[in-house]
């Protein structure tokens, strides 16, 4: 494809002048969450047979917010406002900054995964379209995904059979985001802890990725929580 | 199997990450119409196929999702340099 | 039986741990430590094969991987049969079952022997393509028995019943070989702090060390061995990986292991737990310390049992405390050789001779085996063997200086064993599975690793390096030079090492040993014994032509086999050279490549089968379609409800029924698959306008259109409605195959082309669930569900979509329809998808709403005339072709994709094929899809075709058989007829005709 | 040339293979010719030997970088079918067919040409409508191909898992009977044999560094080893190197260079008397004469030269192997290995004049060119004869990227083959 040295002027052709708001905005969770489904909530885990050792524990962090949020980090305005309505930096390449249980979590040059827990997610999301400013974009992305939460001493070995980033401590430190494949998907892997690993699971992939974690975890001894 | 550096993530990542978009900077007409068949067959189809240090695009698929331009040497597969979509490498190699 | 041939004491088995081992059908015994190779030799087996192409008998070679004949069945059940195991590199475990490859009725009586013996002159290599040509109907006759003969070992007829796995590694430094090269330079790098891997292919590590008397630091090597592996295993960023081949080298220094974890164990793994394991691993730095192989030396009838390598001989004594014979006679071009002479000497059986090509030699060792008075014959050679299933003697000769011809009178030495050594080839597989070629070195006559581009070290028996002291020392350094170019290090004390050195006398070059004979008519001297390749086919490969060294391979087989010429390639490329009158160098090698030695097949897949061997991607209401009884289609990786059958229903009866609930009633779709892109910025329109093929300036709020997209070809490759969600916001839906091509196109437009317009695109396909609802009913299930959506027909219209609450959760409805029935697409998010769904169906019992699958909504979009993408296009089409010249807006602004393209010379051509209906003529014959038309059925053939059919059913709304398919020029022949001639001879008759075959008006939507 | 026969391998065995004559000398090479082939291959050399044969042209030689034979079809899966979707590529397809069905007899060279089946596997239901498609075509254009359902597959094809409990279960196939596969190597020694025994130099070790061109025509080539050598017309038939051979002419081909893969088993006893291949798990499979398990891998996405690609994709391939023929999963792999295959976007061949007079190119073949060896031979040397394209090449000009006259066989051609 072409190389843009000069970009070109944006054609304004599209604009119509209206009272429209620009961006569409809504409340996706209904007052009653009793029978939500999570993309996990249905899977069938096969855990080791009990009195063998554990080496690895699964846990899901169901029914979350989450917000994919895009926006220029050379505004600057954009980025003060992010951190205003978070209460935390916007955070810099492959790194999460986190408060409470607020994640933001940095996917590209221009992209964030922010996750909240599920009742905060509209206001969250209300208030960061009052705040921000210039050209963004912010998508819930809820219910299409989900964190799967693997722990344990062994849970660096599922890694390693499953992805081939570079898990060692010395690559991977606590806070450290990777977007990478993750057995045959994409995954996005966030180091929680020093035995901790969350996972960013898509709702259609999370059967396969479930089962696919289980067998690579059994030989381990495999609990979930 | 190559390891190349997404100069997005700033990190050197496995090749089943990325995907290959072929030659890079390949001008889009910036008026099709005033194009002549051949002139639009050509940008469609006809690439330089360069045996040796070669230009191409790639994108971070299964990370950043972006593009950024590659030279690459196509017979040692050595990879040479990597910079951003929209730039010129700093330093001209021979293109052959 | 009893272990003939095992020493009482020495070597590194375990004489406490017997273990009995079935081979040929019959039990035998040996120890833990032992190979089957090593066991069966204990126990005086000769013959464990026949060979490929003469059916000769064969016997162990060789020690390690570069054993050519003992490849053996092993297996106790059908399940876990593996075929050619290399017997040197199988540890024995209990209950071992293993019977010799080749050979019938068996090994030691085979009647193919005497095809051989008697066929053997008319198969000279390459006499197939001589032969078997006439008559030309005779070859599948012939090759049904060339075929019976082929092959080593046969496959299980079962599912394995073990697993493989992958574990991926990252390392600064990787070690291929743990011998004393390898782990010195672990043990320096390692020291560093560097990630250190080491990977041996042998059980143990210790490489040569293994075999050998040396003493290091004034103890035996064996103990620094033990102490060196104790210190690694304590490192945690040190991963040590014994039985486990480096089967490959890839570029930018990926390397590939294959770690045998429980073949030692048993006929099959233990519960839980991998048989074998694919290590992928990525480092910094590579140091390759596979050292050497020996080689043979070439004589006539060199393949007699009991003809073996000098250094396996001396393993398998030191080792494994087996003598393998009774009476020695050696032939050696080197010094090395005398170990084995003084190893056998050791155990108190006889050498008979030392037979030394070099007219003298004076080595440390020569001195040795001189001084215990055994018989040294200088200058002289094997030039041939006595003997048909073991050694019975050697006949030897004198030898000139050059090695090229047999001087003096001949004499014939009684033995058992001979052990020949021809000098040492380092083992550089490795280095050049990445391109680089190895170069030919006189000094230490043997092909070491040439230029690479990779970040590669190489220490010790690989360069040629065999002091001991040498190859600790260069492990050494070469551990820590890679440690520190990782940024490692540098360590303040280094070891040290002591060692004696033994001094050597110079080596011989000497490949093949002249008879009496020239080549061509001097008995068989083999080259590649795995596939009978022998000199004097060499040189008639050359005769006729074939003189490139890979010709040669080609013509002769040679490395062609299970060990890829580990032992015979570096003979056979100098006798090419010699008969050539080249040198070496100028003959080259042919090219190494992965593996190193064989891997199995099942590691390489991994986990990757049965159910783990592709995602399979579900909706949020898969748990419902399983519960009801849906059967699935395979679209991409999604699993989709293909059709609701009940029970008793055939496949038409169902579509039937669903169809007609769609028409009369109301029917549901889980619709969750279709790609959905959330676009947004103050440019979305604009972006729209560029990518689609029609017009989005004007679309308003609250507004769906539908889009064609084309590649810069002007072909269509993707569809779907976008729909406006606000003035700088936009829902893109695009088909459930193409949406992550689609997303990463757009990318590719966006940040490559007009990274100027503001715009931003995010997959929301997972986040939304989308049940469609369907039927004229739709509207009064729906207005059940909610109460804050205004569903009357003038607000509410086709093509729009509102926000709202829908059985109390929050969700966008859309207006659009792709049945043509009045339809509403709820899209809710994905986590209350199936709360939802739940709430349909029960709320639309009353309305008996029923659940439909992809081929019913096939058949409704077809019966209205509605494109599938993939199904009716083939990225030959484009959207005039289609009949959707209406979805094409060429006088906007910006040439959008696909503009130009579709106004190319042949894209505008008048007859080209274009999409239309066709009405069988029978209105129950349904024209069976993919079907060929053409305008007169009787032409002869090849017929000229006008086009196929692309969709075809049959219709319950209509009562007969609709059908959609391309036609030459068939826009501008409604009324045609054309025909479809069938394969079982019969024609179909059809009418051409519009391809909405119901509803053309859109009334039905549109209430 | 000697005729082989059964008779003559027992008349050189009394004098122990002393006698047998070469298949090809080693020629210096002559100033002048009137047709140069560039590239040794088994299109090369068929080329060399048809028009000597049918044309009468034997002032020609190939010039061969390497060793004759040793690029593509040195390397590829043999696989000979040709049941191609649309009417020009079945017409040259079917054309080189009828040919392989005599080849051995023509060439009195026995290439093993062996018509036991290739098969393609449906997993979906749009591959049985593309499969239907396909076959319906083949059919009307003389070509046979049927289809068969699951069971019958099973039935003819005992090692192949047709049960429901596959990732993406078998649903039936396309088989055509009389393709099947040949041995590559003695293809390429067959036609060097026949065209050098009709007078045509064969040139190894002999590369074309540049071309000659004066006043928009070609007038001959540089090569590394030997110079300039004159010719009235140049041929290229270079397969993966043909975007090198064009830029030394100046003008650039619509054709990539990419590594594709293959690799073997060991050799075992016969398990699979038929070629398979899926394109939907994406993984063929054939067992050769001498018993190895021939696998094709599948392409790398990127441009290269080296004769070897990612791991990756053998990772696949082995993957959709194991899934397809579970049996074989304790079976091991030999070795592995990649070739440069030239790839079209239309996945059809180019057989072309070019913008340079009396300079012609037949490239393009990708990963499925072995087939059409014979064909392919024909029609170019045809079509230097002719000094214009022949008529079942016309179709396959290069300016077909112009017009848009593409030929998209991509369904059709599919995984590598
Ligand atoms: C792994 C693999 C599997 C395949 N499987 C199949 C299959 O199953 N069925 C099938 O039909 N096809 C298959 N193919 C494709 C097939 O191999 C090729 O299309 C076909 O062999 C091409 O033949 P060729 O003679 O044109 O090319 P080649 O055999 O590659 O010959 C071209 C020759 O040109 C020479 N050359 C290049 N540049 C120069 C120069 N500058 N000067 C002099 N000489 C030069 C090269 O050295 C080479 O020898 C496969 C290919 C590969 C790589
Ligand atoms: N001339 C001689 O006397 C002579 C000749 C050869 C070797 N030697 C002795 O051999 C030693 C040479 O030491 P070295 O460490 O270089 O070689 P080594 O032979 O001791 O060790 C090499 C090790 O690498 C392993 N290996 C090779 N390829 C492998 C692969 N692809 N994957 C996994 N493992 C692989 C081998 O199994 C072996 O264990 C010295 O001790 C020397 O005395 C002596
Ligand atoms: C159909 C076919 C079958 C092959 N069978 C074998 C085999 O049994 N053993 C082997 O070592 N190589 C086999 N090869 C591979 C060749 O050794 C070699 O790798 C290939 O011709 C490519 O050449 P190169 O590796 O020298 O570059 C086979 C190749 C083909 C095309
Ligand atoms: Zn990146």
């Amino acid at each position: 494809m072409s190389e843009v040295l000069e970009p070109k002027k944006a054609s304004a052709a599209g604009t119509v002048a209206s009272a429209e708001p620009v961006y569409a905005l809504m409340d996706q969770r209904p007052a009653d969450m009793s029978n939500a489904e999570s993309p996990l909530s249905r899977f069938r885990w096969q855990v080791s047979s009990s009195g063998k050792n554990v080496g690895v524990v699964a846990r899901e962090l169901a029914l979350l917010g989450h917000f994919i949020l895009r926006g220029n980090v050379a505004n600057a305005d954009f980025v003060k406002g992010a951190a205003e309505v978070l209460g935390v930096e916007l955070p810099g390449t492959l790194k999460s900054n986190a408060k409470g249980n607020l994640v933001v979590r940095w996917l590209a040059p221009d992209e964030w995964l922010i996750t909240v827990p599920g009742e905060q997610a509209f206001a969250i999301e209300s208030n960061l379209r009052k705040r921000l400013t210039g050209h963004y974009s912010l998508v819930n992305v809820s219910g299409g995904q989900t964190l799967l939460v693997l722990s344990g001493a062994d849970a660096v070995n599922v890694l390693r059979k499953s992805c081939h980033y570079d898990v060692h401590d010395r690559n991977f430190p606590v806070g450290k985001v990777v977007g990478t494949t993750f057995a045959k998907a994409q995954c996005v892997i966030r180091r929680a802890g020093q035995q901790e690993w969350e996972l960013v699971i898509r709702r259609s992939f999370a059967d396969y990725l479930a089962a696919w974690i289980q067998d690579a975890a059994q030989e381990y001894g495999f609990a979930v929580k | 199997m190559l390891h190349i550096f997404c100069p997005h993530c700033g990190e050197y990542r496995e090749e089943e990450e990325f995907r290959c978009k072929g030659q890079a900077h390949i001008a889009r007409p910036l008026d099709p119409e005033a194009c002549s068949d051949e002139e639009w067959g050509h940008f469609m189809f006809f690439r330089q196929n360069t045996r040796g240090q070669h230009r191409e695009l790639w994108v971070h698929s299964t990370g950043c999702r972006k593009h950024f331009n590659v030279i690459r040497n196509t017979v040692t597969y050595e990879i040479e340099k990597v910079y951003l979509v929209g730039t010129k490498p700093e330093t001209e190699g021979a293109a052959s | 039986m009893s272990q003939t041939n095992r020493l009482s004491s020495g070597g590194l088995i375990d004489r406490r741990k017997p273990l009995s081992f079935q081979y040929n059908g019959k039990q035998y015994q040996g120890y833990e430590g032992d190979t089957l190779a090593s066991a069966l030799l204990a126990n005086g087996v000769d013959i464990i094969g026949r060979s490929f192409k003469y059916s000769r008998p064969r016997g162990i070679v060789a020690a390690g991987a570069e054993e050519p004949n003992a490849v053996m069945q092993i297996g106790a059940s059908e399940a876990t049969q593996i075929p050619n195991v290399r017997a040197t590199q199988q540890a024995l475990y209990e209950g071992l079952v293993s019977s010799a490859t080749n050979g019938w009725p068996n090994v030691d009586f085979d009647v193919m022997s005497y095809v051989g013996k008697i066929g053997g002159k008319m198969m000279p290599p390459g006499f197939y393509y001589k032969t078997f040509m006439w008559p030309q109907t005779m070859w599948p006759t012939y090759e049904k028995y060339i075929r019976k003969a082929a092959g080593l070992g046969r496959s299980s007829t079962m599912k394995d019943p073990d697993q493989y796995d992958t574990l991926n590694h990252h390392c600064d430094v990787m070690i291929v070989g743990a011998g004393p090269t390898g782990l010195a330079a672990a043990r320096a790098a390692a020291a560093t702090g560097a990630r250190v891997i080491i990977a041996d292919e042998q059980e143990m590590f210790g490489g040569s060390l293994l075999s050998s008397r040396e003493l290091i630091n004034g103890k035996p090597a064996i103990d620094w061995v033990r102490t060196v592996v104790d210190e690694l295993s304590a490192n945690p960023d040190v991963v040590m990986l014994p039985r486990s081949t480096v089967n490959g080298y890839h570029d930018h220094n990926f390397v590939t292991i294959h770690e045998r974890r429980a073949d030692h164990i048993g006929d099959r793994a233990p519960v839980g737990m991998t048989r074998q394991r694919m290590h992928r691993v990525r480092a910094h730095w590579v140091v390759l310390a596979t050292g050497a192989q020996e080689r043979p030396l070439v004589f006539a009838h060199n393949d007699v049992p009991g003809v073996m390598l000098a250094s396996a001989v001396t393993t398998y004594i030191e080792r494994f405390g087996v003598v393998p014979g009774n009476e020695l006679v050696l032939m050696t071009s080197n010094d090395d050789a005398y170990l084995t002479a003084l190893s056998w000497a050791s155990t108190g059986r006889k050498v008979v001779a030392v037979v030394d090509s070099r007219a003298k030699a004076d080595g440390d060792l020569v001195k040795q085996v001189i001084d215990k008075g055994i018989r040294v014959i200088f200058g002289s050679a094997v030039y041939d063997v006595d003997g048909g299933t073991r050694v019975k003697a050697a006949r030897i000769s004198g030898l000139t200086a050059d090695g090229k011809k047999l001087t003096g009178k001949s004499e014939t030495l009684s033995c058992d064993t001979i052990a020949s050594s021809g000098g040492w080839s380092p083992v550089v597989h490795l280095s050049c599975h990445t391109g680089s070629r190895p170069v030919w070195d006189d000094n230490i006559i043997g092909f070491v690793p040439g230029e690479t581009q990779q970040k590669q070290l190489i220490a010790g028996g690989i360069r040629g390096h065999y002091d001991l002291l040498d190859c600790l020392t260069e492990g050494m350094n070469c551990g820590y030079v890679a440690a520190e170019r990782s940024g490692y290090g540098p360590v303040g004390k280094r070891p040290e090492y002591k060692v004696a050195r033994i001094r050597r006398s110079p080596a011989m070059p000497l490949f093949l040993v002249p008879h009496l004979k020239p080549i061509s008519q001097a008995p068989k001297q083999f080259v590649d014994l795995q596939n009978d390749v022998t000199s004097a086919g060499i040189e008639l490969a050359t005769r006729e032509g074939f003189e490139s060294i890979e010709h040669v391979k080609r013509y002769t087989a040679m490395g062609f086999g299970t060990d890829q010429g580990k032992l015979g390639n570096i003979n056979g490329m100098a006798i090419t050279a010699q008969v050539l009158g080249k040198s070496i160098a100028e003959t080259g090698t042919t090219v190494f490549r992965p593996n190193y030695t064989p891997i199995t097949f099942g590691a390489i897949a991994g986990r990757n089968c049965g159910e783990l061997f592709d995602a399979k991607r579900y909706s949020a209401m898969q748990p419902w379609h399983e519960e009801n009884g849906a059967l699935f289609e395979d679209v991409g990786q999604w699993k989709r409800p293909w059709y609701f059958p009940k029970s008793g229903e055939t496949m038409q009866q169902s579509l039937n029924r669903e169809v007609l609930a769609v028409r009369n009633s109301v029917g549901i779709l889980d619709a969750s698959t279709l790609g959905k892109i959330d676009i947004q910025g103050k440019d979305a329109r604009e972006f729209l306008a560029r990518v689609y093929t029609n017009a989005w300036a004007k679309l308003g709020v609250g507004k769906c259109r539908y889009g064609l997209m084309c590649k810069e070809d002007g072909m269509v490759f993707d569809d779907g409605v976008t729909s406006c969600l606000a003035e700088n916001h936009f829902l893109m839906t695009t088909t459930t195959g193409g949406a992550a091509r689609v997303l990463e196109w757009l990318e590719l437009y966006h940040q490559t082309e007009w990274p100027e317009l503001e715009v931003y695109m995010t997959s929301v396909t997972d986040h939304w669930a989308t049940m469609t609802i369907s039927g004229p009913n739709s509207r009064k299930l729906l207005a059940q569900l909610t109460d804050d959506i205004d569903l009357d027909k003038d607000t509410f219209k086709f093509m729009d979509w509102r926000p709202g609450t829908v059985a109390g959760v929050p969700a966008r409805v859309f207006r659009i329809s792709f049945t043509g029935e009045l339809s509403y697409e709820i899209n809710v998010s994905a986590n209350h998808g199936l709360q939802v769904w739940k709430k349909l169906m029960e709320v639309g019992k009353q309305y008996d709403i029923t659940p439909y699958g992809t081929e019913t909504m096939h058949v409704l979009r077809a019966e209205k005339g509605f494109i599938i993408v993939g199904q009716d296009t083939d990225s030959t089409l484009t959207p005039y072709d289609l009949g959707m010249g209406w979805a094409v807006a060429p006088t906007k602004p910006f040439s959008f994709i696909g503009k130009r393209g579709m106004a190319r010379e042949d894209a505008v051509k008048p007859n080209r094929k274009q999409l239309v209906g066709l009405m069988a003529k029978k209105p129950d014959v349904v024209i069976p899809e993919g079907s060929q038309a053409v305008a007169n059925p009787n032409q002869p053939i090849p017929m000229t075709m006008l086009g196929h059919i692309t969709s075809s059913y049959y219709s319950a709304t209509l009562g007969r058989s609709i059908a959609m398919g391309l036609i030459r020029g068939g826009l501008d022949r409604m009324g045609e007829t054309v025909y479809y001639p069938q394969a079982d001879g019969s024609v179909i008759e059809a009418e051409i005709c519009s391809p909405v075959f119901y509803d053309p008006k859109g009334d039905r939507q549109n209430v | 040339m000697e005729k082989y026969s059964a008779l003559g391998l027992l008349k050189h065995s009394l004098s122990n293979h002393e006698n047998w004559p070469r298949l090809w000398h080693n020629p210096t090479p002559k100033k002048k010719y009137d047709i140069i082939i560039v590239g040794g291959g088994g299109h090369g050399l068929a080329t060399a030997y048809y028009l000597a044969k049918n044309h009468g042209i034997t002032n020609v030689a190939v010039l061969e970088k390497g060793w004759l034979g040793g690029g593509n079809t040195a390397r590829n899966t043999t696989i000979v079918r040709s049941n191609y979707l649309w009417d020009e590529s079945a017409r040259l397809y079917e054309h080189a067919l009828k040919l392989w069905e005599g080849l051995s007899q023509d060439l009195n060279y026995n290439v093993m040409f062996s018509q036991r089946g290739v098969y393609h596997l449906c997993h979906t239901l749009q591959d049985i409508r593309d499969n239907e498609r396909l076959v319906s075509a083949n059919r009307l254009n003389g070509i046979d191909n049927e289809m068969i359902d699951a069971e019958q597959l099973q039935r003819e094809i005992p090692l192949l898992d047709c049960s429901r409990n596959t990732r993406f279960p078998v649903l039936g196939a396309s088989v055509q009977r009389r393709a099947g596969n040949a041995r590559h190597d003695a293809v390429a020694w067959g036609y060097a044999r026949a065209a050098a025994a009709l007078g045509v130099d064969l040139i190894q070790q002999c590369e074309v560094v540049d071309m000659v061109i004066e006043n928009g025509a070609i007038t001959g080539v540089k090569t590394r080893q030997h110079g300039v050598i004159k010719a009235d017309r140049v041929g290229c038939v270079a397969a993966g190197n043909s975007g090198v051979l064009a830029k030394m002419a100046g003008f650039e081909l619509p054709v990539e260079s990419h590594p594709l893969q293959a690799l073997v088993s060991e050799p075992i006893k016969p398990v699979l008397d038929t070629v398979v291949m899926s394109n939907h798990v994406h993984g063929y499979m054939s067992q050769s004469d001498k018993g190895d398990l021939v696998i094709g891998a599948g392409i790398d996405s990127w441009v290269g030269y080296g004769q070897r690609g990612s791991y990756s994709i053998i990772e696949h391939t082995i993957q959709a192997i194991v899934e397809m023929f579970p049996a074989v999963s304790r079976v091991r792999m030999n070795r592995q290995w990649g070739g440069i295959v030239d790839t079209c976007p239309d996945a059809c061949p180019i057989i072309t004049a070019t913008p340079v007079r009396n300079l012609f190119f037949n490239c393009g073949w990708g990963t499925g060119g072995f087939k059409a060896t014979p064909g392919s031979g024909h029609v170019f040397a045809e079509t230097l004869a002719l000094g214009k394209a022949a008529p079942l090449a016309e179709p396959f000009s290069m300016f077909r990227f112009h017009s848009g006259a593409l030929i998209d066989e991509h369904g059709a051609a599919a995984v590598a083959h």
